[in-house]
């Protein structure tokens, strides 16, 4: 009998689908994609690192460049990303050996304001060192 | 009648390394972090900086642990997001041979940049 | 020669119980059913699983009948039903004089009572009215209709019976004075088809004057409509019943975390569209309170109302016609192969289909003895798992 | 009592047809709850409307949908709770499932999963009542019950009822159909505690700890968020992930 099965690929999708759903929803698809982002970031860091092959010239101007302002906000974005996925993946840690279930949306609540709490802190001494 | 859901008590593993790396990492990009903005002298400012802190046998040791956490971390993580793809069992061995390959290769171009690099 | 083929139009505890007989006596049942299992009256239910106490005075056939089909289940569903016991309790000196009255009627009955001392009662139930006079402990329970009724299909299927949910009998096929099928639509894909059978059985409680009049009968089943409120909290450990004669609001049935108190009475004309009448919710919890104070505190969960078939014997106020069942055969009224059964209860559904399976196969002249008391039925889980819609 | 008029957008769809949205209005009390507008249009507008339902009081489970995309028990949800008093509400049938006609689903693979821990229906109760209201206990002091000599403990229905909505809400049952899904796997943990085989409880654990098992659950809780019940199969998961972990460390641990 015919039904509405959804292809593969768009199943796949789903786990993004946050519409009306309650934290801990959310709470999953920030882990998702903090982490999709990391693992592009771990690629690109080695390929940066590459470029200490080419000798002290090309890496010394990347050190330059990564110096300037604008690519020291992408610093944040990476130290966020970081932050969201290393306190969540705490929670999920946590709970996943029956430990503060009750309390996972606080917990989540608590790590996401530390996790605020130190990017301001973090970002303060890029900007400011 | 057969069950369908009855399968080899084998799954916990890639959980619970995942939860090692995990914690692993959480220590090791610390010490990552430290070593490399607090400890080197006033940060890795050029290449001569960089090479000289390699040379550190410590340092060494550290960052080689830190990219095979990281490498495994990563790599099981993009296994459980593939893994929603509702792939049939002999693609999900595919899946997990390939990942394992990524993750080796990873490892490996690592430690080949890390020895040009001193050397 | 292939088993006659018997449709049976209801897929309620009736519908249910009677395509298992049926089904294990060799026929080939299909049950036609324009909803979901247990839609209907069977649905909507107290959940009470009757020890026949309610009726033991009033109305003897009943009581027998629930205590005997009480039993019967206990053997064959086992797993389906809360046995906690229920008790009967005296909250006013005019219930408490009907106390003897009421341990005769049980000892009539062959139904277990016993006198329960007050003190004892009030430990067992700690929210019972602290100012109950007399407490009986009879052999209630609670079930879940919806689950009754799968098993008993689910058993049927296991012996070649095909259930059709969703499809709705839109006329009964004579020819001549004799029904040979029904056409229905499945109302999934729009399709409609005939479907032939050597006898139909009219299985559709409230509705089966409508079923009939579509043969052309007709048969004496007045839509009697009851309201039940449900509480957000479980209060009680066995079913509490008022110990007086029936009367509306007199029960209250724990089930899971919730209890449900029940229920009123009043004739309606559309079983189809039951709209609840705010006084009798508030009716309920009135009387509820007389067995359990705390009624009022408790947040409301569900209201519901359904209509129950009751059979029309003579003219009389609704809560005095007899809850037993009848079965009609309408080769009497002049159609041949069609026949209705109605009235009963939940818990006497077996019942029911072994007399229906019974006036079948003689109609069909099958010489098969029913074993429903003995069959155990099959986890209601395996309905769904089979796949079949 | 006031009467309210309700307009309710509610999924159609037939195989073969194409999806879509019917409009109707109903009148209904305001203390209705969403079922008794269902139940309005089916009996005043459309007969062809196929969807489940059977107790009205939240014990069958059968008629579990999404209003406004949030899975309910439309028996037991109040207009009052749902509707934000003039938008259309929106009905859906359950995710994660095959769509048979209309608001209908396939509850097939629900009931496998149900299957596959072989538990029933009926536990042993509490000696005393659960309270869920808190000021009651206050009410009433509940004593320890003392049982009558014939009876020697109060039995109870499961609180799942079986109803799929945690099938609906959670995330992974959305990418995976294999996943063995938070009902499954809360009834092998309830399956687990019932049993004093070891034998039976080793073959649940291992059925857990499989490919499809709790280790594909990834700690969204929208299960336990969605559950009319309270059964909590989230919580009942992390159970037993630790059961399963502890085992392996105290097998690692003997040899």
């Amino acid at each position: 009998m015919a039904n509405l099965e959804y292809p593969k690929v768009r199943r796949a999708g789903r786990w993004f689908d946050v519409r009306r759903r309650k934290l801990g929803m959310w709470a999953y698809a920030l882990n998702r994609i903090t982490g999709i982002g990391l693992v592009v970031y771990l690629y690109l860091h080695l390929a940066v690192l590459s470029l200490l092959l080419r000798g002290p010239r090309s890496w010394d101007s990347f050190v330059s460049l990564a110096r300037a302002p604008y690519f020291l906000a992408l610093d944040v974005i990476l130290l966020a990303g970081i932050l969201i996925h290393g306190l969540n993946g705490l929670r999920v840690t946590l709970t996943g050996f029956d430990v503060g279930v009750k309390a996972q949306k606080a917990l989540f609540g608590v790590l996401m304001l530390v996790a605020v709490v130190a990017l301001g802190a973090a970002a303060l001494m890029i900007f400011g060192g | 009648m057969e069950n369908p859901f009855a399968q080899e008590p084998r799954a916990s593993s890639s959980w619970l390394w995942q939860v090692i790396t995990g914690v692993g990492l959480v220590l090791l990009l610390g010490l990552h972090f430290i070593a490399n903005h607090f400890i080197a002298k006033g940060g890795l400012r050029d290449f001569a900086d960089v090479v000289a802190y390699l040379r550190s046998p410590i340092i060494l040791v550290l960052e080689v642990l830190f990219l095979v956490v990281v490498a495994t971390h990563a790599m099981l993580g993009m296994r459980a997001l593939l893994l929603d793809f509702g792939l049939s069992e002999r693609a999900e061995r595919r899946l997990s041979q390939a990942l394992t390959a990524v993750g080796v290769l990873t490892v490996g171009y690592g430690l080949w940049l890390t020895w040009v690099i001193i050397h | 020669m292939s088993a006659p083929r018997v449709i049976v139009i209801g897929a309620g505890s009736t519908g249910a119980a009677t395509a298992h007989d049926l089904a294990l006596r060799g026929l080939r049942v299909t049950v036609i059913e324009r909803g979901e299992v247990a839609s209907g009256t069977t649905g909507r239910n107290h959940c009470l699983l009757h020890s026949g106490g309610r009726y033991c005075i009033t109305d003897q056939e009943s009581a027998i009948e629930c205590i005997d089909e009480n039993m019967n289940l206990r053997k064959i569903m086992p797993d389906l039903l809360e046995l906690n016991d229920g008790l009967f309790v005296a909250v006013t000196e005019a219930d408490l004089a009907f106390k003897e009255q009421f341990l005769e009627g049980c000892a009539a009955c062959h139904i277990p009572a016993r006198t329960i001392p007050v003190k004892h009662a009030l430990e067992m139930e700690p929210f019972l009215n602290p100012r109950t006079l007399a407490a009986v402990q009879v052999p209630d329970g609670v079930f879940e209709p919806f689950r009754f009724c799968l098993a008993f299909l689910a058993t049927a299927r296991l012996h070649g019976a095909v259930v059709r949910r969703y499809n709705v009998v839109s006329e009964i096929v004579c020819s001549g004075k004799s029904v040979t099928g029904v056409k229905v639509k499945d109302y999934r894909t729009g399709k409609i088809e005939t479907l032939g059978a050597d006898l139909v059985v009219n299985a559709s409680g409230p509705w089966a004057g409508d079923i009939a009049e579509m043969a052309g009968v007709k048969v004496p089943v007045q839509p009697t409509a009851g309201v039940m409120v449900t509480l957000d909290c479980r209060l009680n450990n066995m079913v509490l019943n008022r110990l007086n004669k029936p009367s509306d609001g007199d029960i209250v049935v724990p089930q899971r975390a919730t209890c449900t108190i029940g229920t009123t009475s009043w004739k309606v004309e559309d079983p189809d569209l039951i709209t609840i009448p705010p006084e009798h919710v508030a009716k309920m919890i009135d009387q509820g309170e007389q067995l359990l104070p705390v009624v009022r505190k408790i947040p409301m969960r569900a209201r519901m109302a359904v209509a129950r078939p009751l059979i029309v014997k003579n003219a009389a106020d609704e809560r005095n016609v007899s809850r037993t069942f009848e079965c009609f055969d309408h080769a009497y009224d002049g159609i041949d192969g069609f026949v209705t059964i109605s009235g009963g209860k939940t818990t006497t559904a077996r019942a029911m289909a072994q007399r229906v399976s019974d006036m079948v196969c003689n109609k069909l002249g099958i010489a098969a003895e029913c074993r429903t008391r003995e069959v155990p039925l099959a986890s209601y889980r395996l309905f769904y798992q089979g796949g079949q819609r | 009592m006031t009467l309210l008029d309700v307009t309710l957008q509610i999924f159609r769809y037939k195989p073969g047809e194409q999806p879509h949205y019917d409009t109707f209005t109903v009148q209904v009390e305001d203390t209705a709850h969403v079922i008794d507008a269902i139940d309005k249009v089916w009996a005043e507008h459309d007969h062809t409307l196929t969807f489940r339902r059977a107790c009205h009081h939240s014990s069958c489970g059968s008629c579990a949908l999404r209003i406004n995309g949030v899975e309910k028990l439309p028996c037991i949800a109040r207009f009052s709770e749902v509707w934000d008093g003039h938008s259309p509400l929106r009905l859906d049938p359950l995710r994660n499932f095959p769509i048979v006609s209309d608001l209908v689903v396939d509850v097939s693979g629900f009931f496998q999963r149900m299957s596959a821990s072989t538990m029933t229906i009926t536990r042993d109760a509490e000696s005393t009542l659960p309270l869920s209201v808190d000021d009651l206990a206050a009410v009433v002091q509940p004593k320890a019950v003392e049982l009558p000599d014939n009876l020697t403990r109060f039995n109870r229905f499961e609180n799942c009822i079986e109803c799929g909505i945690c099938m609906s809400a959670c995330p992974t049952m959305a990418v995976d159909n294999k996943f063995m899904g938070p009902a499954g796997l809360a009834a092998i943990y309830r399956a687990c505690q019932k049993t004093d085989d070891p034998n039976e409880k080793a073959h649940l654990l291992a059925l857990a700890n499989g490919e499809h098992g709790v280790w594909r659950c990834h700690s969204a809780f929208e299960c336990t968020e969605a559950c009319p019940q309270a059964v909590d199969p989230a919580g009942k998961i992390m159970a037993l992930r630790r059961e399963i972990t502890a085992n392996r460390f105290k097998k690692t641990r003997r040899s």
